[in-house]
């Protein structure tokens, strides 16, 4: 029996569903492999139980959040797709200002009142506070990165049809730009995340001439103390260490007190 | 100016890490966690008891494994495999006919002569009766080269004891003692306590008596400690060390115990080798 | 063997024309200021004298990042089992003699008990040109205090500069072949030029231990439960690359794959890992037998300082190289912690 | 046929293969429509409001973020916004290298667009999956060309989605001449895919509904615009310049759509491909102009379903243009470049037309050198509004002669095929069509 996948989507850009869509040259044999009955970027069908789910979007209203618990309930397996899903990603960044400010500042103050007074629109206004998948329901696996890197999807992929489990080290980013040869970003001058950041992507930035910026999330063991006084022995002030920090919110604490 | 590639390295007569392969033949569940495995080797493995193996399924991974028999002259090669992560999972779902590779024997193991006429006493917790069985057979195959024998084996509850049917078999030879720390409300004709109890009960002379231990690494302190106060001396007692392993034979560097590797010079160790370790016993 | 001379602006088209028929290494630009060993090709810098260091040593050209160790093919549950062993020839030229070093000290690890084939076929398919340093490369380095800058071993040609010139000396049959057509003049009064060479080493070559290297390994030997230990992991990321970018640390991952087309094929490999990356000594089920970073860094320092030097009998199994004090961006030096060490004996004896 | 009793309820939820969310909600009773509803109901990121406090050098990489479709035209629209308000100008080579990068994005997504989103519908399929095994041949060329496509952006990019190369002032890191070469011989190989592209869209059976409608695109005196030029409408024949989007896109908020929707000179206007070849064709190359007329496509054209057609002639086009500037590339070599900047205080605006459309992109920058103000108008923001007066003409028109699955069938694949990227929408809403 080849294994139900489904994939589902909410706030996020759809790159991590894309770069599914993207592994051309293995998409047919992961078509042999698994049956794919959910896939709004790509197919039409529904289907009302999975063995793999996977939820691409960081989760703001609570309509998702209802949603987001039916899809678990139907399936076996919960794969957090992509940045957003695992750690909220740059949107999470919006939790640091007040809810009404982030309305009026894209919508204009008249506009968003207007907007809002229609009750049975109302739902779709009703942002509360960006949050990860595993902030709601429990998930079993997490594919990191902005996008979801093709390669450990397919590890996945491949893991879970031949009844094994997929592991993705908690080794940092540096362990990649060593494996590449790359000049350390510090060498350049460049002030770079890596130390502290899930590496698993190749370590593609540094690769190709820019420095990491977290969007793995930041590893369970990360010395943040001593990464935080680096930044400032480059020369970084404190608020900008934060802005990098929330670039994609790795580094913050999702669902902190929301601060004016 | 051009200079031929030669063909490998004289110091090279096979290629470690390849495997043999393997038919299995028999499977059985034991426990929730453990099952049991009966394959069949191309060659006798030629094992020492206490010995290894690297056991793999091509495609999914590789994994130190106990051999759980004793020495023999066929070609078969028994073990337990707990079902613990990624590989073990799908050994538990291999059936018979299917094969695995296998690699070694790897480790030192233990030797047979340095036991004769010794008392010995057996102690394994939960899984670590998987590889003494690979002494324990030899031992009680031939009684007359040792002196008493005395086999202790703990585990959770009732429904984790593995070879209960060995353990029964030899008790009918062999002083045979059979715990669980609770019963969990299931059947149990053994005693219900620690490991570690009944050693201050035994008859045991410092002088000839040589125990073999091995478990869970919690285990080991609170064994040692009764073993000391029986004043057993450190070169009497092998204890069986269990680290991460990739390669079997000290390349890999995972298995370090400080300068030792534990593919090589253990997984058995006598315990005064390595007592002054500090990473030995942690 | 005769020794040879050339000037030193003849180095390069000798390496260029050695590029043209054989796959030579040779340290290039990467970056601002990093070098890599990469292949020479037309038109490649071949700078001898002003290169640093390069990030990943030239050893690893002989154990890779990640490497296949076999393939396999299933038909049923019979398998083909194929080992991949690399046996091209390959020249790495420009090797320092730290790095020298550090491929003899890999060669001895990878020959020690069970031969390992992978890498011993690619060592015995690679020829080394060194060059002898006269001047330490940058701060970091300190190859004189472990004694690896008069390491010889190893080179099949090792050359010397000497004012203009450099001094062209094969050291194996393999370097003497590899010189056979290039038609250099013999060098006459080898052992003066030598010494003129010596003369203007630099003294003292780069930093030095506070203790004599013969007594390193005892010091370090002694101290488990340093203070030293835990002050050089305050700032550690135990991000690993002290491990990665050093010559002669070999550990490594194996790890299984098969084939989304032909799911009954796939192959073996093995990939680096380090001591120092926080799961290496974790067991299945968790436990993890050096969870501290303190402990990871004490089981690095005690590699290169005690634990290879019993086990091959040599005087240090770091070759002084400086990489991982450079590449550490916490900026933790193993020179510094070794120079602690020395300073806690002599505090607590 | 006509049937006075017709009382339909169609609430079309989650409308798929397209990129977004977006819902449909058509409510017709006894035949007379009263009520035609495209809902966005993507949750909001608020982009505009969090890129706030951030460099300059950092804006294009995250904004990026905003669609993973268009993310190299967000970078794009967003560096030269940036680039503007910093008083940053690039060499040619720069700007050369952009347009690649660019042009390498239309092929991707219009290739995915026209085989993926849009075939199935055309053939009855409800996916590609399926056709999989019925048209293996068509779905192997379709991830023939979009590995093609996507090894181009990759190349000029670092990667496909979210690139990491482009940035203020140039490239971080340089594409490398020998893979551009290996893109150029690989596309000059890819004709035969793309002749086969074309005689598979010629079958296609492409409903009949025109609409007279204000097209909206760039527009440059030398080129077909694509990554520059000024804001042009089809009504007046006038151009306004970028900095002035504001007139254009005129935004305002429905409360059915957490997009904010934009109108023009009338009611609504449309971007994209179709848009783009109605106001630009005589400068399309020679070959896209041939398919154009090979596929039907007369200009004005003012049958939405033919902005699939639009989008094969601009694969065409982008084929064709991005072959002579590889050769230029390729010819000349490519220089490093100082990418180093020191944040200033000021305000810029940047657009560029992306496979759905023209995106425009502003930010504005405090004495600290940190982002102050942020807007970006996308072009499905642009286009939905067009598209549900489209759905409130077609569905009187079409009610008559169709079923209610018939209905719902081409109110999808008329949205699908504006090729919306409602995930985009920065401030968009979702779209329902309910009774
Ligand atoms: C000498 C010895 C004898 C043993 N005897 C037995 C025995 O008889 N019976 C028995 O059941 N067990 C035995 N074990 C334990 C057994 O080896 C482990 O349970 C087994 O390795 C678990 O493998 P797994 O893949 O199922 O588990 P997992 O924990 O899932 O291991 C996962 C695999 O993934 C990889 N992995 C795990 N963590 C990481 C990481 N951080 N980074 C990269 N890769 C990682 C490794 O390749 C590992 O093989 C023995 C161990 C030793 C050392
Ligand atoms: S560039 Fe970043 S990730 Fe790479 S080694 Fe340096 S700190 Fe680590
Ligand atoms: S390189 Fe530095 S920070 Fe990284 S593990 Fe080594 S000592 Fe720690
Ligand atoms: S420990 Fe550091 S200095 Fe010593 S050999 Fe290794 S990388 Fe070089």
């Amino acid at each position: 029996m080849k294994p139900k996948v489904a994939f589902f989507d909410f706030a996020g850009c759809e790159g991590c569903q894309l770069a599914v869509l993207n592994c051309e040259d293995v998409l047919l044999d992961i078509l042999g492999l698994v049956d794919i009955v959910e896939f709004r970027e790509a197919i039409s069908e529904t289907a009302p139980r999975f063995d793999v789910a996977f939820i691409e979007g960081s989760i703001h209203r609570e309509e998702d959040v209802e949603r987001l618990r039916g899809i678990r309930a139907r399936s076996t397996y919960l794969v957090a797709l992509g940045a957003c899903a695992c750690i909220g990603n740059v949107q999470a960044r919006s939790n640091f200002i007040a809810p009404a400010e982030n309305f009026k500042r894209v919508y204009g103050e008249v506009d968003r009142n207007q907007a809002q007074t229609d009750p049975e629109f109302w739902p779709l206004w009703a942002h509360t506070r960006v949050r990860a998948v595993k902030e709601i329901v429990p998930v079993d696996f997490e594919l990191r990165g902005c996008p979801m890197v093709p390669a450990e999807f397919v590890h996945l992929v491949k893991a879970l049809v031949s009844g094994s489990i997929p592991h993705f080290p908690a080794n940092a980013v540096c362990v990649e730009c060593k494996a590449n040869e790359n000049e350390c970003a510090f060498d350049r001058g460049e002030t770079c995340m890596g130390q502290i950041t899930y590496g698993g992507c190749g370590a593609i930035c540094v690769t190709n001439g820019y420095r990491c910026d977290g969007c793995r999330g930041v590893l369970p063991h990360a010395n943040l103390a001593a990464h935080r006084q680096l930044l400032r022995e480059k020369g970084l002030s404190d608020a900008l260490i934060q802005n990098r920090y929330r670039l994609f919110c790795s580094a913050e604490p999702l669902g902190q007190e929301i601060r004016r | 100016m051009n200079v031929t590639a030669s063909a490998s390295d004289t110091t090279l007569d096979k290629n470690l890490y390849l495997p043999r392969m393997a038919t299995i033949l028999a499977v059985e569940e034991m426990t929730a966690r453990e099952k049991f495995f009966r394959v069949e080797l191309s060659q006798p493995l030629g094992h020492r008891p206490g010995q290894f193996v690297m056991l793999s399924r091509l495609g999914i991974g590789e994994a130190p494994i106990s051999v759980s028999c004793g020495p023999r002259d066929d070609t078969i090669l028994e073990m337990v495999v707990r079902n613990a992560g990624s590989l073990t999972q799908v050994f538990h779902g291999l059936q018979p006919g299917q094969k695995v590779g296998v690699r070694g024997p790897f480790g030192s193991g233990f030797d047979l002569a340095d036991l004769y006429d010794k008392d010995i006493v057996f102690i394994a917790g939960g899984l670590g009766l998987a590889p003494l069985r690979s002494l324990i057979q030899p031992v009680l195959a031939q009684p007359d080269r040792f002196g008493t024998v005395t086999i202790i084996s703990g585990c959770r509850t009732p429904a984790e004891e593995l070879y209960r049917a060995d353990l029964q078999s030899w008790s009918h030879k062999v002083k045979v003692i059979r715990l669980v720390d609770k019963t969990a409300n299931l059947p149990w004709d053994g005693q219900v306590g620690l490991v570690t109890a009944p050693i201050a009960q035994l008859d045991l002379d410092p002088g000839r008596t040589v125990v073999a231990l091995c478990g869970p690494p919690v285990m080991y302190k609170f064994v040692l400690m009764e073993l000391d106060a029986r004043r057993i001396p450190h070169s009497q007692i092998f204890v069986d060390l269990e680290r991460r392993m990739k390669c079997g034979v000290g390349k890999c560097g995972h298995c370090q115990i400080n300068h030792v590797y534990c593919c090589q010079e253990g997984p058995v160790y006598r315990f005064d080798h390595i007592e002054h370790l500090p990473e030995a016993l942690q | 063997m005769s020794t040879f001379l050339i000037r030193k602006d003849a180095v390069p088209d000798w390496i260029q024309r050695l590029a043209r028929e054989n796959a030579v290494y040779f340290p290039q630009r990467a970056g601002q200021s990093g070098f890599r060993f990469e292949p020479v090709q037309e038109g490649s810098e071949i700078q001898f004298e002003q290169y640093h260091p390069t990030i990943v040593p030239p050893g690893k050209k002989l154990a890779p990042a990640g490497e296949v160790l076999f393939q396999y093919r299933r038909e049923g549950e019979d398998a083909v089992v194929e080992p991949v062993v690399d046996a091209s020839f390959r020249i790495l030229a420009g090797v320092r003699p730290c790095d020298l070093k550090g491929i003899d000290l890999m060669d001895q690890a990878n020959r020690e008990g069970c031969a390992d084939p992978h890498y011993l076929t690619r060592r015995a398919n690679t020829a080394i040109i060194a060059y002898d340093c006269l001047t330490p490369c940058d701060k970091a380095c300190f190859c004189d205090a472990t004694g690896s800058l008069r390491c010889r071993k190893g080179a099949d040609i090792f050359l010397t500069p000497v004012d203009e010139d450099v001094l062209v000396e094969p050291l194996s049959e393999r370097g003497l072949a590899l010189l056979a057509g290039a038609n250099f003049p013999i060098c006459g009064n080898v052992e003066a030029r030598k010494a003129k060479a010596e003369g203007g080493r630099a003294k003292p070559f780069g930093r030095q231990f506070k203790a004599p290297l013969q007594q390193i390994p005892g010091i370090v030997a002694k101290q488990w439960h340093s203070p030293v230990w835990e002050k050089h992991v305050q700032q550690c990321f135990s991000c690993g690359s002290c491990n990665l970018v050093c010559p002669t640390c070999y550990c490594f991952n194996v790890q299984d794959d098969f084939d989304l087309t032909n799911t009954s094929a796939g192959q073996r490999s093995r990939t680096w890992d380090g001591c120092m990356l926080p799961n290496f000594a974790e067991v299945a089920g968790g436990h993890n037998f050096r969870s501290h970073p303190a402990d990871r860094q004490r089981h690095r320092v005690k590699r290169k300082f005690e634990y290879l030097t019993k086990r091959f009998e040599e005087g240090s199994f770091c070759t002084g190289c400086g990489r991982c004090g450079r590449q550490c961006t916490a900026g933790i030096d193993i020179f510094d912690i070794v120079n602690d060490l020395v300073d806690n004996t002599e505090a607590t004896s | 046929m006509k049937n006075d009793t017709k009382t339909y309820n169609i609430d079309v939820h989650h409308v798929t293969r397209i990129e977004g969310h977006g819902n449909i909600r058509i409510n017709t009773r006894a035949g007379v429509v009263e009520e035609v509803k495209l809902c966005i109901v993507e949750a909001n990121r608020f982009f505009e409001s969090f890129t706030r406090g951030m460099l300059p050098q950092e804006i294009p990489w995250v904004v990026g973020r905003i669609c993973g479709i268009c993310c190299v035209g967000h970078q794009l629209a967003a560096t030269k916004a940036v680039e503007d308000s910093q008083g940053i100008t690039v060499s040619p080579q720069t700007v050369l290298l952009r347009k690649m990068f660019n042009e390498s994005q239309f092929l991707q997504s219009h290739v995915l667009h026209v085989y993926f989103l849009a075939v199935p519908d055309f053939v009855g399929a409800p996916s590609v999956l399926p056709l999989a095994s019925s048209h293996p041949e068509v779905v192997k060329r379709a991830l023939r060309l979009k590995k093609l496509a996507n090894d181009y952006t990759a190349v000029m990019g670092g990667r496909v989605i979210h690139p990491m190369s482009n940035t203020l002032k140039g490239w971080r890191k340089l594409p490398d001449l020998a893979q551009i070469e290996q893109i150029r011989d690989r596309l000059l190989a890819a004709v035969p895919d793309v002749l086969e592209t074309i005689a598979i869209v010629k079958t296609l059976k492409i409903p009949q509904y025109e609409r007279e409608t204000e097209y909206v695109s760039l527009k440059h005196p030398d080129e077909y615009a694509l990554y520059d030029g000024d804001v042009f409408s089809s009504d007046t024949q006038k151009a306004v310049p970028v900095r002035n989007y504001r007139w254009v896109t005129n935004e305002f908020t429905v409360p059915h759509s957490t997009t904010k929707w934009s109108r023009w000179h009338r009611d609504s206007y449309a971007v994209g491909a179709l848009a783009r070849v109605n106001n630009n064709f005589a400068q399309l190359r020679p070959e896209a102009q041939g398919v154009a007329e090979t596929l039907g496509l007369k200009v004005p054209c003012y049958n939405p379903y033919m902005n699939n057609v639009a989008q094969v002639v601009e694969i065409v086009h982008c084929a064709y243009n991005s072959l002579a500037m590889m050769e230029t590339v390729l010819n000349g070599g490519l220089q490093a470049e100082d990418i180093s900047h020191t944040p200033v205080a000021g305000r810029g605006f940047g657009a560029v037309e992306v496979p759905r459309g023209i995106l425009f992109h502003e930010y504005a920058f405090d004495e600290t050198g940190r982002c102050s103000d942020a807007n970006s108008i996308i072009p499905t923001s642009q286009n939905i509004n067009n598209i549900e007066q489209d759905m409130k003409a077609f569905v009187p028109q079409m009610l008559p002669n169709m079923s209610k699955e018939e209905l719902t069938l081409h109110m999808e694949m008329l949205l699908r095929a504006y090729d919306p990227c409602i995930s985009c929408s920065v401030h968009m809403l979702d779209v329902e069509f309910t009774d």
